[in-house]
């Protein structure tokens, strides 16, 4: 049986989800910056706080070292905090406690505690936010155990995956680039809609090449495919939507069919987890490559503010095709 | 037990204070007095400081048309109503000498401290003729020659680069005092306060400006300060602190020049609370001020304008015309639009500058 | 203009109220009086604080002879001679209610709330047994079921998260009090000073307790805090601050039940100072404590031991005679010998639990 | 002619780097936690409090975010501050000041700033330290541009690539593992000997198999290649040195020589900076390559106290003859 669905935008898929897990569980509340009164930078909370009240939708100073520690206290009693960062990139400055505590809590206590709880925000480039602002911060807390990272690209995803990300006990990272708010799709009209992590999706699939992406990059790979279909190079889409727990299988099952593989991510180029994802395609299908394992990243350099220079930085449609016909 | 979330009898007094106090357009601090304008050294400074004042009027306002037009994009800041405090701090500085560092709310200073207005606007417009080459736009505006140190994104994120700059002026020896200024919101900022002990245990020549405008973003004071004196901020360092007017540019050049000049003489730190008031919205981006404020606050709010009282006293004390004052104002109107047009006119950064300066010596890998 | 570095006859001023202050061993604050043992609920209680500091003492004893035979590693952070104040406010407490948190100087907490001495010998011995199956240490001990929630590494991280622990329970309507230790030195972390503000803003229970043992490691107080009054620091935030003694255990528990029925009734934070001093070096591996004190200095505050004070009283008042006292001594120290001994017959972890307890419900790839 | 050269411990060799740079340029000036009156925790600044005073050697309050702020501020103005973290880990409170501010200023400034800064300290498990004291930071600052990375193994390297750090005009990470500060080794006696950045050193050379790493784990494949030797496997050991920038091509020759190649770290595996190297080789040695790629690295698990867990945890050398084996 298919359940009903509905179109929603990945913004308001995302605030449906919010909303039904706040009324569902009475442990679950959500803490950041501007999310109240000011209805949230990127407008994800907005209408949250008539609905829920100051108790359950909290306003917070400009402290992102600060409030997340008070979540992460708060989650170490059972407690389901929900916290926004209004950019990832200020995130940066809540890191010892992301990655020094919340990540750790539950092997420093020998299992004794958990800390259910959920960081979100916008993350990697909107549209001239410069250097500060720009940071895309999944590929970091990728790297720390303890975390789960996902970062879906499609409103049901969105939907399904942050529903999951409340409900697990661990810490989830919820990676959403801002690009991906207004890309609307069907969402199941289920309040228990969920998409278990560490399984990705093959959105389109091809025989040539694998496309690999996450968030944002889903789409670039989605109409590079579609440019490229044009001159008879049919490539397979895989969406890697977590990236811990990473689901290896289904990337390497379809490196296997197509023998090539294309990594594609916002991040910088250098060091960003699209280059672990290379390296372990590398080592696992070594056998069934048949052209080196590319990838196609953002520049390394801070995010200028120019826009002709922001451009230059973000992977688009016509560099993932530089790279496919590199190896094709 | 009370519910969670601020008290709202406790909010409700810590608003009543903020509004009592910031509503006083006298200045609050008990040394300052009632400005005199007898006491500035030379009262024909004031029609100076009325040209700046109205210049950086004009420029912001051309700004928020430029970004509604998309000819300036991203996060842009304007500081309408709040000119009186940067003019008048300005005012105490030794051009060429002292340094200054703020946040992202930063077109004032450089074109205050001599830099070429044009090259403020191409950045803020992204040109490659920026002071920034571009790179930095309206947030990250930059004239280090000058003595302008930016110009920064992350709240609170400058002020130990503050403290730094007082650091080095200590450490060469050389008599530089340091302007910090920051937001209310970035005065909750915990390496804010771990600058303000370090700045006191070093006794660094730096001056922490909290611009309390009421806001941070679309957060009331009393909604993020527990307590809404930010003065009181530096007592547990044993700072000098205190709260200032920041509308009335007589009482604010007379602190300015009181407390600058306390400083590069005793070498200690300072820190001051300034009361103004943001007119605009937090950004340009932020047109939804009624979430956060009436209506009726902005009107009475207003009549606080520093540019008001400013020609008032123009006008009382028989310094300058209304004529004379209307005929400024239009030349200001027209050498802005004559800086942005030039500014306009400019070329963008050509793609390869992408690689530029991000190191000194060595370019980064090229292509995606 | 001074040299760089804080100035002489500052620094020289600011270790003279330090050292005039915290060797006064009568409490420090204006409201306690000399604690008056008729005051207390019931004397005999005496007893038991004394069995719970000379227990303490012998184990942290062990501890450091346990390091030496390198039974013990890492980093280890002995409570000795500062008993008095962890006792004492631990009694304000109720069990299995109140939520406890502290930095890594961990060891004395759980004892104190009831956990197995053994579990916490095997955490701190690293063996499975442990109360972190060994993954923590004698930095990480925790005991989340009584209400002890660790055992930090970072210097000042964990505040944050005793205001957390505090926001928990008044979210859920509990009545209960947190307890967040920290040292002088993490007094200057800048996310404590961001919690201090949430704490007021949002009216949380949790009592900040300032552990000023005088040094932050090698770094005396004056050396890291502009001004050494550090319960100073809840004032920007119009928090309830006091300076206390925490060298007199009679003293110690009059003030926690006072500020803790304090916080508990009124639902609002509290920050205290509590002077104490840290006999050992700052930990095991730290054998150069003339580098940062003189053995005077040491002599000096080895008179003001909560231990020998304890005595003193209980033999003034003929609670306990000499003999017992020492017959408790023995007692303790065979009991901490027997805790030893079993500890250390216990296993080490299986290699393959380093993949446990990462996630709750997965386990990371296997192998390098 | 080939200098002078005097047996020294990496320590002591970065000691004396570190003393005659304060003696060459009064600019350089050195701030930290109890590295003044408390010789620092490692030793590294032993006796310098004394030599130098209070004015270039200054003991901080442990507020990394703020006195890190403070160095980055001093050298916008020309100084050249010398950071030490009392260990890395500790500097993920600053990561801020660090990647947000110290890496762009020369970016976002359009050119008009440097930050002559270098930030050095221990990285990596020392021994049962616990989860909050063992981190890996150099993958991280590697993936950042703007900052530079060196992680040297040897004495002379630590004393030639230290001072040219102090003389580079861009800000430096001078990664320190803990298990180097003994290892003893011949350093020129020569005041302006530096080590110019992007050089990767071959240690050992070899036919057989690539063995690439740097810090500590170049000492550790010096033992497994001496190890594989007695079965007739000869190693060639790649000594990265620095990772931004990072010198390709000795790492590509290497592998266009031997066919094989084992990347080694001590960082969690999954995510670090081995992956990158791992890709890179993966995708510009594709057709030089026997056999697959493969990394030996940290286990994914936050760092755990007991000393017989911290050691499953570290690469040591039966893990990196394990991977050799896997592919010869
Ligand atoms: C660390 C960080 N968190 C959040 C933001 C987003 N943000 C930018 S400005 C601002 C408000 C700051 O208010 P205030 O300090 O009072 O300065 P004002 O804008 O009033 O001049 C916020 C929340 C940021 N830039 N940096
Ligand atoms: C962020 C951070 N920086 C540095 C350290 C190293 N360190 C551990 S304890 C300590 C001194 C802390 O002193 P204090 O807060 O007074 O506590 P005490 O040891 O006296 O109980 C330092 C510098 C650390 N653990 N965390
Ligand atoms: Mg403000
Ligand atoms: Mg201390």
């Amino acid at each position: 049986m298919i359940a009903a669905t509905t179109e929603l935008s990945f913004r308001d898929a995302l605030r449906k989800a919010l909303t039904e897990e706040l009324e569902r569980d009475d442990n679950v509340f959500v803490m950041g910056e501007d999310i109240g009164r000011y209805q949230g930078t990127f407008r994800v909370t907005e209408g949250m706080l008539t609905k829920f009240g100051e108790r359950r939708i909290i306003d917070t100073p400009i402290v992102e070292p600060g409030f997340t520690g008070i979540a992460i206290g708060a989650a170490m009693t059972g407690l389901r905090p929900i916290v926004e960062m209004m950019t990832m990139s200020f995130s940066i400055l809540a890191l010892d406690q992301i990655m020094n505590h919340a990540a750790k809590i539950h092997y420093m206590t020998g299992g004794q505690a958990t800390v259910p709880m959920v960081i979100r925000g916008p993350s990697g480039a909107a549209k001239q936010l410069s250097a500060q602002h720009s940071h895309s911060m999944e590929g970091w807390y990728a790297h720390c155990p303890g975390l789960k990272v996902v970062a879906p690209a499609t409103a049901a995803d969105a939907y399904g995956m942050f529903k999951a990300s409340v409900r697990d006990d661990n810490p989830v990272i919820f990676v959403e680039n801002p690009g991906v708010y207004t890309i609307k799709g069907q969402v199941p009209d289920d309040v228990n809609y969920l998409v278990p992590f560490g399984k990705a999706a093959i959105l389109r699939e091809g025989k040539d090449v694998s496309l690999i992406g996450y968030s944002r990059m889903t789409h670039v790979n989605l109409a590079a495919a579609e440019e490229l279909a044009k001159d008879g190079i049919d490539c397979e889409v895989v969406d890697v939507r977590s990236l811990t727990p990473l689901d290896t299988e289904t990337i390497y099952e379809s490196v296997r069919k197509t023998h090539r593989a294309v990594v594609v991510y916002e991040d910088w180029k250098n060091g960003g987890y699209g280059g672990e994802i290379a390296a372990r395609i590398g080592e696992d299908c070594f056998d069934d490559l048949d052209a080196p394992v590319v990838r196609c990243g953002g520049l390394n350099v801070p995010m200028p503010y120019a826009r002709v220079l922001e451009l230059e930085c973000i992977p688009d449609v016509k560099d993932v095709i530089e790279k496919v016909r590199k190896i094709r | 037990m009370s519910e969670l979330g601020p008290d709202e009898a406790a909010r409700q007094k810590r608003k009543q204070i903020v509004w009592q106090l910031s509503g006083d357009h006298r200045g609050i601090n008990a040394v300052a007095k009632q400005a005199n304008i007898e006491q500035l050294e030379n009262p024909r400074d004031l029609e100076k400081f009325f040209r700046d004042m109205v210049f950086i009027r004009k420029f912001e306002e051309k700004c928020n048309v430029a970004y509604r037009l998309g000819k300036i994009g991203g996060y842009m800041h304007t500081y309408i109503g709040m000119e009186a405090t940067a003019i008048g701090w300005n005012a105490a500085l030794r051009p060429n000498w002292d340094y200054v560092i703020t946040a992202y709310r930063d077109h004032p200073q450089p074109l205050l401290m001599g830099s070429d207005p044009i090259a403020v606007m191409a950045e803020i417009m992204g040109r490659s003729g920026g002071l920034s080459r571009g790179k930095g736009g309206s947030m990250h505006v930059y004239d280090i020659e000058r003595g302008f140190f930016g110009g920064w994104g992350i709240v609170g994120g400058h002020t130990p680069l503050g403290g730094g700059l007082a650091f080095a002026a200590k450490y060469r020896k050389e008599d530089r005092v340091t302007l910090c200024y920051l937001g209310d919101g970035a005065a909750n900022a915990g390496v804010f306060f771990e600058t303000l002990n370090m700045a006191a245990l070093w006794d660094l020549p730096v001056i922490f400006i909290i611009e309390n405008n009421e806001f941070a973003m679309g957060t009331r004071l009393e909604y993020h300060a527990a307590d809404t004196e930010l003065w009181k901020r530096g007592a547990p360092f044993n700072i000098k602190s205190e709260r200032l007017d920041g509308m009335d540019l007589l009482t604010v050049l007379q602190d300015a020049k009181r407390i600058v000049d306390y400083v590069r003489t005793e070498q200690k730190p300072y820190l001051v609370e300034v009361m103004n008031y943001r007119f605009s919205g937090h950004g340009a981006a932020d047109n939804d001020r009624q979430l956060y404020r009436t209506k009726e606050e902005e009107e009475a709010n207003y009549k606080r304008d520093p540019l008001l009282r400013l020609k008032a006293v123009l006008r009382e004390r028989n310094i300058l015309s209304d004529e004379t004052m209307e005929a400024i104002e239009e030349e200001a109107e027209n050498r802005v639009e004559d800086i942005y047009e030039t500014a306009d006119a400019s070329p963008f950064p050509e793609p390869h500058e992408v690689y530029m300066n991000v190191y000194t010596d060595m370019e980064p890998e090229v292509g995606h």
